[in-house]
């Protein structure tokens, strides 16, 4: 079977003006990452490592300097509804209710206003918002709001989602209730999942498989596999099987110089 | 416990919700009840300092503090409106100015919006057209009345040019600002979505402008009322500038207080009409 | 070709229209013409009041209308900075009843012309009348152009005017008609010379056309001037109620939204001499005081080349110029 | 790898890093190497609109476009002002309009501030103040015109009061919601540190302020300028206004033409200053 | 020894304006808290139990509608700068340089202009960030500002430290350097510590105890003491003892209703 995600070998490079010529600066090189149909994978790495970069490449928002995408077989040249993104702010219109913005990404691909009603509609319900279909943004709380925009990206049917960090912004009651309504989505749609995040715990309570990323230039140095299974209402966190998988990632981060914080001024 | 000396707490003072913590709360912020209330007595305070004016107004040129010829009371300032009302003269005037104003600033907004929103997107664009129109922009428009005269006539091209020049550049900026803050990631993630160009500008870009771009308009409106009142005191034969002019010149002192107060109250409606017209526009936003 | 769209239209009966400014609260001379039914080519269209005489003869030049009115030296003013414009009938002027006067409050230590260096006059538009007399009368007093400049010369309102000279904001006031009979009613004022003192009965502003309206529209030209050249005789021969009940007749016809107030205040057009005709002293008088004032070259502008009274009936032979506005004798 | 039918990589198009990226990156984002030549360049680019302004004023009239007499060649304009220039003159009316607008623009700022603080801070007298001052803020300046000159004479005093209303709302209103607009939070923080209520208002409240404060003297200095110049039209003997007006009645049109730009270039020098002002004031601001 | 705080019985109601009426809303009730001096303590709670309020209160920026609050025996009758506050928002002014932001407090208490200069460096010293002393706010990454905050906090020398979720809007890296560097400054001062955080993993790896709070009205439900000694440079939270001990917070956390986010609109 053709892998959901085939990145081989892309490298990004951007200009930077810098005392006043241009410079390259490669942000992430040799990067090399498969995900097969219907996984659920997270990456984790340090801030500045390229998260956001691979992201951008895979969505087409950004168009790689060499290397190669390919989605289900077929190379990616732009935007295109089969992937969404879901990103750490949200990204909400807000002068549009909640039902009108997940009718956005149906409006750019033509259905029909009856149709786009009921899809929003379907999966506001899937993200557990029915009732709240006519509010604007500033009327949901932070979790309400990324809530609405997984039912947005849902809502075209992309064959991958992809995830920036999207519960950084939550607090962490908020944050743990919605990626456990993550995981039951996921169970229930059987999207590829490529989900971004900085917190270790997280990456490994979410990920079937957690890929570490290191900077400088940023590439992928660790696919590590995780063998639990969360149920639920469970404190599968506090267990000491995810503190020897938590334990492995952290090892897999731990290469990079420590003085971080104040380099990255 | 490793207790101590316990002395009386300190004034039990309550504190009142601030919105926000209503709005945490779930409490109904926008729609208050008693609100009609509310109202009634929120305009018998604010009315306190409007009334105290008009009183002053009233009783200084009635006590010889001002002179009664050149500053009459009040109320004979509001009988000569009563009259002007009466024989349709102030229908005439306002029309004629609500015309001028409503035409230019219509010009203006159509004008300025997709100028400003091509400067707000193209670094080009602005960097052509920024200097001149910082030139323009900077010039005083009433400075440029007499040149309007000569160059269009003392017709209502002239008239309504100048209106238009006064409201365009409040409209242009506050466009280019609107274009240029959108937040970059409703565009982002618009793009993500497969939005094409111009379904960008007008599903983001503009709808994401508008508060800012009305603020502008807002300003324009104000302008509006200013310069024409200028540009109706030359070669004109209605409006409320024509009328405040052609009073003061006739001596008719009363009918000018009249024109004044007119202009005060097309000011205050034009700006109410605007401030309803942003809220139709800006429902989705959290009341201030 | 170079004919400005701004020109006069004809209309089906071959009645040319003609654009003027008027005056709000009264009636111009051509408005009376117009009411006597002294025209037959011509149609009036008032686009609206002017502010001011040059004004007014600016809104001719540059084609916004087709006739306009000005005190005479703004004329040559306006013809030496390259604007073709001939002057064709005299419409206002001073003499014992229509007259602006220059008042000081009673106590005042101004008495004479030198009294006046470093004093503020106040009148309603500079470059017009009021600023042309106050020199004028200076100059005549025999003072030097240096100590003329010191005279400072302010835009006041009229309305304003009279206040102004009362709190001390201005030392002169220039005040005329309504203004100054009001003020004078309350009293207070002296009168330090009156334009009437100057030159006695004299006419200080014409009408003029564009000289291209003149090649193009002769006959209407020349109608319009014959009428408002009557008009004027009207009103010389007319007893004053007459034509104060003429002008009330005419303001509320109208519907310009006006009072008639300040029609009552009316004593006389002012104008020297019958139906307008320009005495060609009128005009060099401007011309040569330009010249001295540095304002124009020696030469530069001929004042026979400024005006023609070739329309006037009272001028050019149609009417004896001591008859009537039919050009019947009068008694 | 589970590869597959490998396709040539997307168009490798760099993309340019916004400046927020430069930051993140460490770069000196402020003085940008090179800016002298870059400086130079926006210019050249910049002017490219404003000569072919001045280019089609120059042609124009010589070409019969329009009317020599009143719209002379820019040329001749610009001679008019190297001759007023020259002779004095230029600097006694410009020395007259700038104290006049200098003047009224303290006034009015030195009396908004305070009051827009105590608005912006006190509900109440928000309420008590809030109807005269929407009512007073719609009626066009112009039109009080006559009003100021029937009341305050026709010197100096009404001039510059007029300046003062014309300037005095921007500044309000502006102070007004600078003042609401102070994070709440730096207030609880400060307070919180042991400052008391004066201290919180002088090294909080203010310097939060200050920045939104700057949009209102921005938007009053132009307002100085466009006020001024219709009331130079009345009882002034100095000032650009008068002298536009004056050249106007006068039939000096070149003059008039001078007076104009000479307006434009205060109007833009104004603005300019006040520009300088506020980035000097708000250095702590990340450069936009 | 007097404790460094002694909250007795406290009660906090807020007038809140409903159906036109207006209404007490009891934040926190027979609230009781005693923190010897010198500890570090931690405070964890779901959103909206009433943390913020407890430590607005001993702060002394509101008052109790009833019970006592006692610092070191003397009751609290406003802000002092025997206690000082450190936020999760940083509450930097934005206008003035780290150096001026840390002489803020100094200058209420009306500490001379040379004095103020010296002792805001030496606690961005403290802090680790000198050679930073002149930047602004906009200047520095999430992380410096905070270290910003807290030697702007230590600078008026407080008995006692109150931190309202001081890291919540850090990374994950940031948050957990910024978490050792915390312990750092605390082992070298001595300060009696009140740190209220939402994430259980940040209450067990800093506190001495574990103060959990429950909501409607807010109250401790239970105090837990915490005998780990996290070693710098150790991955302490991937410990077994830490699991446990993470395990028994996460169940004390456990008796409120589970539908909060939608209740919270
Ligand atoms: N448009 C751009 N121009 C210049 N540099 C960029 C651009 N986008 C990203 N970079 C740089 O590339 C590197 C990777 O950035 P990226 O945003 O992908 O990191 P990240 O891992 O997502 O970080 P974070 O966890 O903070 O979101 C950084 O050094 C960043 O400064
Ligand atoms: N000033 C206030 N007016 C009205 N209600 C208030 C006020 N302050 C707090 N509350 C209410 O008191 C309760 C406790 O609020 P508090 O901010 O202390 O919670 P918290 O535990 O800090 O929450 P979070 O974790 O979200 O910061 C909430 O229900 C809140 O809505
Ligand atoms: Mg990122
Ligand atoms: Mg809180």
């Amino acid at each position: 079977m053709t892998a959901a995600l085939h990145v081989a070998g892309v490298r990004k490079d951007f200009v930077v003006r810098n005392q006043g010529a241009s410079a390259r600066f490669t942000a992430v090189q040799d990067l090399d990452l498969v995900v097969p149909d219907g996984q659920f994978l997270t990456v984790v790495g340090p801030s500045g490592c390229g998260k956001s970069t691979l992201l951008d490449l895979v969505a087409g928002l950004t168009a790689p300097t060499a290397g190669r995408i390919l989605l289900h077989g077929a190379p990616v040249t732009g935007p295109a509804t089969d992937r969404a993104v879901v990103f750490q702010q949200y990204a909400l219109l807000p002068w549009r209710t909640a039902r009108k913005n997940v009718e956005l990404g149906l409006e750019s691909i033509g259905v029909p206003r009856r149709q786009r009603a009921r899809l929003a509609d379907e999966h506001l319900h899937l993200v557990g918002l029915t009732g709240f279909e006519d509010r604007y943004p500033h009327e949901l709380s932070g979790g309400m709001k990324q809530r609405v925009a997984i039912a947005r990206a849902l809502a075209v049917d992309p064959r991958v989602l992809l995830m920036d960090e999207p519960f950084a912004a939550l607090d962490a009651q908020t944050r743990e209730s919605l990626q456990e309504e993550l995981l039951r989505i996921w169970r229930a749609t059987g999207k590829t999942v490529v989900f971004i995040t900085h917190g270790i715990d997280e990456a490994v309570y979410l990920g079937q498989r957690v890929a570490v990323m290191t900077p400088r230039p940023g590439r992928i140095s660790d696919v590590i596999d995780i063998d639990l299974d969360p149920v639920p209402g469970q404190d599968v966190r506090s267990d000491p099987a995810f503190g020897r998988l938590r334990h492995r990632v952290w090892s897999a981060l731990q290469h990079p110089a420590p003085d971080r914080e104040v380099a990255h001024v | 416990m490793s207790s101590s000396t316990l002395t009386r707490p300190v004034a039990a003072a309550l504190d009142v919700a601030p919105e926000d913590y209503r709005r945490r709360a779930g409490l109904d912020v926008a729609a208050r009840p008693g609100r009609f209330r509310l109202a009634v007595g929120r305009l018998a305070r604010g009315s306190v300092a409007v009334v105290a004016f008009a009183a002053l107004w009233e009783v200084a040129p009635r006590l010889g503090l001002v002179d009664r010829v050149f500053l009459p009371p009040l109320s004979v300032a509001l009988g000569a409106l009563a009259d002007l009302v009466a024989n349709g003269q102030l229908a005439v005037h306002l029309q004629a100015s609500l015309t001028r104003a409503l035409i230019g600033l219509s010009i203006a907004i159509s004008a300025a919006i997709p100028l400003g929103a091509a400067i707000g997107r193209s670094p080009a664009v602005a960097r052509l057209l920024n200097p001149v129109l910082e030139l323009f922009r900077n010039t005083a428009a009433l400075a440029l009345l007499p040149v309007f005269v000569l160059v269009l006539g003392i017709g209502e091209t002239s008239k309504i040019a100048l209106v238009v020049y006064a409201c365009f550049f409040p409209v242009l900026l506050s466009t280019i600002t609107g274009v240029r803050t959108v937040d970059p990631l409703l565009l982002k993630s618009a793009r993500s979505l497969g939005l094409h160009p111009l379904q960008l500008f007008t599903k983001v870009t503009l709808p994401a402008a508008v508060p800012t771009i009305f603020t502008g308009v807002r300003m324009a409106g104000a302008a509006s009322i200013l310069v024409l009142v200028a540009a109706e005191m030359v070669g004109a034969r209605a409006g409320l500038g024509y009328l405040v002019t052609a009073a003061q010149q006739n001596f008719a002192i009363p009918d000018m207080y009249a024109g004044i107060l007119t202009i005060a109250l097309v000011g205050l409606a034009i700006n109410a009409v605007l401030l309803l017209a942003e809220r139709r526009l800006s429902r989705w936003r959290p009341s201030a | 070709a170079g004919c400005s769209a701004s020109t006069a239209t004809a209309d089906a009966d071959a009645s040319v229209t003609i654009r003027y400014q008027g005056s709000a609260g009264q009636v111009t001379l051509a408005e009376l013409a117009d009411d006597l039914g002294y025209f037959e080519e011509v149609t009036l269209e008032w686009v609206g009041d002017t502010t001011s005489g040059p004004q007014d003869i600016q809104s001719a030049a540059t084609g916004q209308t087709d006739v306009g009115g000005a005190f005479n030296g703004a004329i040559a003013k306006l013809v030496a900075a390259g604007s073709p414009i001939t002057s064709v009938i005299s419409y206002y002027g001073s003499d014992d009843l229509a007259f602006n006067g220059y008042y000081v409050l009673d106590g005042s230590p101004i008495r004479t012309a030198q009294d006046l260096i470093g004093k503020k006059v106040g009148m309603n538009t500079l470059g017009a009348h009021h600023e042309f007399v106050v020199r004028e009368w200076l100059a005549q007093e025999g003072l030097t152009p240096a100590e003329i400049a010191q005279v400072e010369l302010i835009v006041v309102p009229p309305v304003s005017t009279e206040q102004a000279l009362r709190e001390g904001q201005i030392d002169v006031g220039t005040l005329g008609s309504v203004f100054r009979d009001s003020a004078l009613e309350r009293g207070g004022l002296r009168e330090l010379f009156t334009d009437t003192s100057l030159y006695g009965e004299f006419s200080y502003g014409t009408l003029v056309f564009r000289d291209d309206f003149l090649a193009e529209h002769p006959a209407a030209a020349e109608d319009f001037v014959q009428g408002v050249a009557r008009a004027i005789r009207w009103t010389q021969t007319q007893p004053r109620e007459a034509v104060i009940a003429r002008f009330e007749q005419i303001i509320e016809g109208r519907d310009r939204e006006e009072s008639t107030d300040l029609v009552q205040y009316w004593k006389s057009a002012g104008v020297a001499g019958p139906g307008g005709v320009i005495d060609p002293q009128e005009i060099s008088i401007w011309t040569d005081w330009l010249v001295r004032e540095g304002t124009l070259d020696e030469g530069q502008l001929d004042p026979e080349d400024l005006y023609t009274n070739d329309l006037n009936p009272y001028a050019n032979g149609t009417f004896d110029p001591t008859s009537g506005p039919d050009g019947e004798v009068l008694p």
